[in-house]
């Protein structure tokens, strides 16, 4: 039965990713990206991760993604006038994506022996909020605050980047 | 009386000059010229009291000075200063000429003079640097010291091609400099001493405590040689001195050959000779050939130069062919006579180059067609150039037919065929110079410019005269130098004839077998003929 | 029975890899940005396949989704400012630092 | 006396000096003062030394006198010394001697010349090396002197340095001395490495006191013989023989006192002295000598073949004198040295002579050198024509002239020795010899042919300080014929004062034959010159035959000899060119500029090449950036994956 959903969901996101990448309309892109993350956000809760899917859906889906249509409601740039990409990017772009694919998988796959190898399996059970909090604000404090800086910076950055007229 | 630090101070005076030189608001161009001038006078002043406190019957090393305070005792550098007979006399003849060469460019310069001066003391700091230097790290570092002021002031001060010249010529010494430097380390690393000072490197290397294999000998030996041979420059390495001579300003090219050049062959017998023995005798045959190609060649192209300070340049590259030829002679005349031909060549070259400086302030061209008849206009001037020109041909009575003399007696015990070949350099030289004497000089005043020339004014002929009497006391009266060049040239030989590397300079094949000492003839015959040669 | 880990990782190699190809094929500046975020996305996706029974996976998650948007949030506000200046999108005709 | 004889050779010095330095401001009476003082007091008291020599005993008959050590290096050792033997003090006398002469003359023959006291300054530096050269004791001084004379007779011969001929002669004259010089350097190595030494009495020491070391090497070339060889090189380049003789007929354009001191009395004869100062070495070396004669004949004989035509006065002079000088060295190379010395100091006299004659005749004629424009100057310049028939006579070897006793001592010499081609060649020689001279006197003086309009009207004759050295030259040529009278005539009082010096077994080529064959065969050369005389009357004075017709009957063989067999054009062609071609075109425009130049600008375009191909990276396509961004991720996956 999981087995399927994964299948679904997966299959999903595939063809979104697709679509997004035979788009001519950036704004059908967004939105199959949308759709891509949506689908990942179930794969989460697959992984008995409820807090990842939850985070996905509202920060992901909901803010990044809906920052990216306003801007490109905002510029409305005309269509990608890609005037057919040269032949020697496409076959390039192709070559580099398979082997890319073909080294990753095989690279985490032989992660697999890591993963059996020592850490015993925790007793299974959902990810939810409170365990990720517990971790957030006992083993990951340090990195908590350098994104709580870094986020800060960023606004600043955008503020001034958007305003000041260059 | 002892002057404590001498050698120290000899050679850090003129830089402390040129900074104060740089202090001083460069608009009195006046007292500049005038205080650079007296403190390169003062340098020569006290290297004089260095000759003076030079005992006679020295053999090794005469001075040492070791600057406690200033050395790197992790890495075992040391400032380590000494003087003896080979260098005596080349730290005399750069003191010599760098006041020559500063009043020289009295009116020859107008630009940035303030820098030009301070540039010329610096460099003459790194040439004594290089002469007194014992230490192999103290010894690159003035080496490599001295390429940057020289650098300078062909580049800024230069003709047309300046850059080009400046920059080969940075090229071409830096990469063998570079070569040299791994060669030391290396050789710090084999030996093992800890320490980079020469004489406790030479000491090892001969007393077999930290011998070399043969093959890192020869490697060692190359890298040195390398660095040497194209600062000499030895035949395919001396494309660089033409252009460097004829961009440099009049002072410049004065002491680039006059000094410079010095260095190399120093270096070769310096260092090369005595840490290397066993590969310099291997490499004598190919080195030899190659200075006396260099012999013909330079003085063949000389013939036919159109520019006279190309002219001097490439006679430049035959006289230091016949100094290497002396060097690698491996005989008791040869290196006396390369030690002695160094000294003149820097006084007749140096003297020549003055010479054509000089007319080039008057008239702004080097091309020799340009000229003719100049005798007429400046007689003075022609007779000093005539003096001149024959002490570069090595006419015996002045300086340049002992040095050539003694080399070719030297190098004819070794290989008399390629001596005979080196002695046509002897009518080539002549050729050439007289060659350009006669369009120069003589012939019919064609041109006007050339008509109402002034002749020599004081001060040029200030630069003249020490140079001429050099040049006559130098070829009448040896003695003074010889005898103190002798205990030194002695210990460079010493390790290649120790090692029987030399046939215990057997009796050259044109003596008879059996030769019994010639018998003493009555006394009124000259002092009775020496023993035959076997040291 | 649990989906193998390795269906998710072969999942994860997919989309990275078809983003990364993404940036390369499109011409439009917003697109590529968005390639990257997939690619990202792909990554959070191993990282949580990986800590299945522990929060760590999550916590990573978060933090480079929080790294994601600030990065978004630059990245547009810059997009914006160019297309200001050459009011267009095509990342072709920004050459200027063409050696 | 004998103590101070060293000084002969300093007074010219100061005298150099003086003139050199403040001669300028020197009335011209001071200049010349000075400049005739200094030679005098060296001839003086080379008189005084001379006489001093004569009464040491035989044996020690030689002074020396050690100045300074000069180089010194190792177990080579130099010394700056000067002495004196009987074969140097003969030079030495006729060098201050005939050198007071042309002193004296020169004053009004220079009369009136911007450069006077510079020739004067020149001609003292030239007595002094000179007299270096001669008095050395040992070969490296002799080699100072060698070269030094070299050297003043560069700034002799280009005096009138405006004038480029005389320029590139002195030029010429130096180079071809030095190439003779190369080859006495090597010489000297030689030497040195035989002998230890290089001075004279050290090497005749060593020669005598062990023979057995040093055998005569017949036949083969062993070190000795090329020693000699070499010396002899030196010496044919300084005294103008076969083949570098070509420096001479050119060295005329220098003014003519010059050219009768230097290229008559003096300089060339150095050359000679070298061999027979060395006598010890050569006599050890039959195959020098045999070189020696025969290079010194040929070039007799060939030199007086272009004499026969040469239209400038003083160009049949110099090749008069090459060829004569050709004779020294022939009776040199059969072993008859004090033969050879003989004609030297006779030669010295009646050629300088001939120069200086001709000089006052130029100088009369204000400059004007070709014989054809000459004429009737018999009336105008009558006691210059006595002096010059009386050198005339004297060089074509009338009997009782100084020139007959000489020639016919060196002719008897061949003939005694056996060389009989080089006596046959010595009188063809002696037969050319009378007539070119009768030649060159009956054109200068004689009356012209049916008016043909010679501007000797305008001539006139030469002052007294000019006729003066001219006469007592005359007087000399005609005497000193009494001091080397052959054996049926008269004691040799040559052979006497010279025999200690040279080597000990040199008259053993006294010849075989009795006085009636010696007596015949002067009488068969005092002939051969009358002939010649007769012949050149015949052409030039009774024009019974024209000189025009018989060159036209053989126009190659005189056009040859017009153009002095080419043998300049030749060097020229076959030396000169080459090497400043090879020089320009190969060794400096290609081998520098191309070659090492173009290897070492070759690196730097290299280098600036690699440069701009990775500047292409830098396309600007941000895609492009991206593309090498995965290309560098993947890479580095794939070497996890692989290592």
């Amino acid at each position: 039965m999981e087995f399927i959903l994964f299948l679904i969901f997966s299959f999903i996101c595939i063809a979104a990713v697709l679509n997004m990448l035979f788009q001519k309309e950036s704004v059908y892109c967004a939105l199959s990206l949308v759709v891509c993350m949506a689908s990942l956000a179930c794969l989460y809760l697959l992984l008995q991760a409820p807090f990842a899917a939850a985070i996905q859906i509202i920060i992901y889906a909901g803010a990044v993604m809906v920052l990216f249509l306003f801007v490109i409601m905002l510029l409305d740039p005309r269509s990608d006038s890609g005037s057919g990409r040269p032949r020697r990017m496409l076959f390039l772009a192709t070559v580099l994506g398979i082997s890319l694919f073909a080294a990753l998988a095989v690279f985490l796959s032989r992660s697999q022996s890591f993963l059996n190898s020592g850490h015993p399996k925790p007793a299974a059970g959902q990810i939810g909020a409170v365990e990720v909090g517990l971790a957030l604000f006992h083993r990951y404090l340090i990195p908590l605050e350098a994104v709580g800086i870094l986020i800060l910076m960023a606004t600043l950055g955008a503020v001034l980047l958007a305003k000041k007229k260059i | 009386m002892k002057i404590p630090y001498l050698l120290a101070l000899l050679t850090y005076l003129p830089a402390a000059g040129g900074i104060l030189v740089l202090l001083v608001n460069g608009a009195q161009e006046k007292v500049i010229r005038w205080f650079a001038f007296l403190l390169s006078a003062a340098v020569f002043v006290l290297s004089l009291l260095l000759v003076a406190s030079y005992p006679l019957p020295a053999a090794g090393y005469v001075l040492e000075e070791t600057l406690g305070w200033l050395q790197v005792p992790q890495l075992g550098i040391t400032h380590h200063m000494g003087v003896d007979g080979v260098n005596l006399f080349l730290v005399l003849l750069t003191t010599f000429l760098t006041p020559i060469a500063i009043l020289s460019s009295f009116t020859a310069v107008h630009r940035k003079v303030q820098s030009y001066y301070a540039l010329l003391l610096f460099l003459e700091t790194g040439m004594l640097g290089v002469f007194l230097a014992l230490d192999l790290v103290l010894f690159y570092l003035f080496w490599e010291v001295t390429l940057v002021p020289m650098y300078l002031l062909i580049g800024i001060w230069g003709g047309e091609r300046r850059i080009y010249a400046a920059v080969k010529f940075i090229l071409y010494t830096m990469v063998g400099s570079l070569l040299m430097l791994v060669a030391i380390l290396y050789l710090h690393l084999q030996t093992g001493t800890g320490s980079f000072d020469l004489l406790r490197i030479a000491g090892q290397l001969s007393s077999g405590a930290a011998a070399l294999t043969r093959t890192q000998e020869l490697w060692l030996f190359l890298a040195f040689f390398v660095a040497f041979a194209i600062k000499v420059p030895l035949f395919p390495f001396h494309t660089w001195l033409p252009d460097a001579h004829v961009e440099a300003p009049t002072a410049g090219s004065i002491l680039l050959a006059g000094v410079l050049l010095k260095m190399g062959a120093y270096g070769i017998l310096r260092f090369c000779l005595p840490l290397f023995p066993h590969a310099s005798t291997a490499f004598a045959p190919l080195i030899s050939l190659l200075a006396v190609i260099g012999i013909i060649y330079g003085a063949l192209v000389a013939l036919v130069q159109t520019d006279m300070k190309k002219l001097i340049a490439y006679s430049s590259v035959s006289h230091l062919g016949f100094v290497v030829l002396g060097i690698f002679s491996f005989s008791l005349q040869g290196l006396q006579g390369a030690s002695y031909q160094m000294l003149n060549h820097g006084i007749s070259t140096g003297a020549l180059f003055l010479i054509v400086g000089i007319l080039y302030e008057r008239r702004h061209t080097r091309r020799i067609e340009e000229f003719g008849g100049i005798a007429r206009s400046m007689p003075h001037y022609a007779a000093a150039t005539l003096i001149i020109a024959l002490s570069s041909i090595g006419l015996p009575g002045l300086n340049g037919f002992v040095g050539e003399f003694l080399i070719l007696l030297g190098s004819f015990a070794k290989n008399s065929a390629l001596t005979a070949v080196a002695v046509t350099g002897v009518f080539f030289s002549a050729a050439y110079l007289l060659w350009m004497y006669q369009r120069v000089y003589f012939g019919p005043l064609t041109r006007d410019e050339n008509r109402q020339l002034a002749d020599l004014d004081r001060r040029e002929w200030a630069c003249l005269i020490p140079l001429i009497l050099m040049a006559v006391w130098m070829g009448i009266y040896s003695q003074p130098f010889l005898q103190r060049m002798e205990g030194a040239s002695r210990n460079i030989l010493h390790p290649i004839q120790s090692n029987q590397l030399v046939a215990r300079e057997a009796s050259p094949d044109f003596r008879p077998a059996a030769s019994p000492k010639p018998a003493a003839g009555e006394s009124r015959i000259a002092p009775e003929p020496r023993s035959f040669p076997h040291e | 029975m649990t989906v193998p880990i390795i269906y998710y990782l072969g999942l994860s190699a997919l989309l990275f890899a078809l983003g990364s190809v993404g940036l390369l094929l499109k011409r439009n500046l917003l697109v590529q940005f968005m390639c990257v975020e997939l690619m990202l996305n792909a990554a959070n996706l191993a990282f949580v396949a990986f800590s299945q029974g522990r929060a760590d996976g999550s916590v990573i998650v978060f933090i480079v989704m929080a790294v994601a948007a600030a990065e978004a949030g630059v990245g547009l506000a810059l997009v914006v400012v160019l297309f200001r200046n050459r009011n267009s999108l095509d990342s072709e005709d920004f050459r200027l630092m063409k050696g | 006396m004998s103590d101070w004889f060293w000084i002969i050779p300093f007074f010219p010095l100061a005298g150099f000096l003086v003139l050199g330095l403040v001669g300028r401001r020197l009335p011209v009476a001071a200049v010349s003062l000075t400049a005739c003082g200094s030679v005098a007091l060296s001839f003086v008291t080379a008189l005084f030394s001379w006489q001093a020599l004569l009464r040491q005993p035989d044996e020690a008959r030689f002074f020396s006198q050690r100045l300074f050590t000069w180089i010194a290096a190792g177990n080579f050792q130099a010394d700056f010394s000067f002495g004196l033997n009987p074969l140097s003090m003969v030079m030495v006398l006729v060098i201050t001697g005939v050198g007071l002469l042309i002193h004296i003359y020169s004053t009004g023959y220079m009369h009136g010349d911007p450069g006077y006291p510079r020739f004067f300054a020149y001609l003292n530096l030239f007595l002094f090396a000179m007299l270096t050269l001669v008095m050395a004791e040992n070969y490296l001084l002799l080699f100072v002197g060698w070269e030094g004379v070299g050297l003043c007779s560069y700034l002799l011969i280009g005096f009138w340095f405006e004038k480029p001929a005389a320029a590139s002669a002195g030029k010429k004259a130096f180079l071809v001395n030095r190439i003779g010089d190369a080859a006495f350097l090597l010489g000297l190595f030689l030497l040195f490495y035989q002998f230890g030494t290089l001075d004279f009495r050290g090497i005749e020491h060593a020669l005598h006191s062990e023979p057995l070391h040093f055998p005569v090497e017949t036949g083969q070339i062993g070190t000795l013989t090329l020693t000699a060889l070499l010396l002899f090189v030196g010496a044919v380049g300084k005294s103008a023989q076969i083949p570098l003789y070509v420096w001479l007929p050119d060295a005329m354009e220098g003014p003519t006192p010059v050219s009768a001191l230097i290229h008559a009395a003096t300089m060339v004869t150095a050359g000679i002295y070298l061999v027979v100062r060395s006598s010890a070495l050569f006599t050890r070396a039959p195959l020098a000598m045999e070189t020696v004669a025969v290079v010194g004949m040929l070039t007799a004989v060939f030199a007086a073949t272009i004499g026969l035509v040469q239209r400038d006065i003083k160009r049949v002079l110099a090749y008069s004198t090459v060829s004569q000088l050709g004779y020294m060295f022939a009776a040199v190379g059969v072993g008859a040295f004090v033969g050879g010395m003989f004609h030297l100091v006779t030669h010295a006299f009646f050629k300088a002579l001939l120069f200086l004659g001709a000089g006052s005749v130029i100088h009369g004629l204000h400059g004007e050198q070709d014989l054809f424009h000459m004429g009737n100057l018999r009336k105008q310049m009558p006691r210059t024509f006595a002096v010059m028939l009386v050198g005339m006579l004297a060089i074509a070897g009338v009997p009782g002239l100084s020139g007959f006793f000489s020639k016919d001592e060196i002719l008897w010499k061949l003939f005694s020795s056996g060389h009989t081609w080089l006596w046959i060649a010595g009188l063809a020689g002696a037969a050319m010899t009378a007539f070119y001279t009768a030649r060159l006197i009956l054109l200068a003086f004689g009356s012209r042919p049916h008016g043909e309009e010679a501007h000797g009207h305008a001539a006139h004759e030469s002052p007294a300080v000019m006729v003066v050295p001219l006469v007592i030259l005359a007087l000399l040529s005609i005497a000193a014929g009494w001091i080397g009278l052959p054996a049926w005539l008269g004691t040799n009082h040559l052979e006497e004062f010279l025999s200690p010096a040279l080597a000990v077994h040199a008259e053993g080529a006294h010849g075989a034959g009795s006085h009636s064959t010696e007596i015949a065969a002067a009488a068969l050369s005092s002939g051969i010159a009358l002939l010649g005389i007769g012949a050149a009357l015949l052409f030039y004075f009774y024009r019974r035959l024209d000189p025009d017709a018989l060159a036209g009957r053989f126009p190659f063989l005189y056009r040859l000899l017009r153009n002095k067999y080419w043998v300049d054009e030749l060097y020229r062609g076959v030396f000169v060119q080459p090497c400043l071609w090879i020089s320009r075109r190969v060794f400096w425009l290609y081998w520098d500029q191309e070659v090492i130049d173009g290897l070492v600008n070759g690196t730097g375009r290299i280098l600036a090449g690699a440069g701009n191909i990775l500047r292409r990276l830098q396309s600007g396509s941000v895609r492009d950036y991206a593309a090498w961004l995965c290309a560098g991720a993947l890479t580095v996956l794939l070497y996890l994956l692989i290592v």
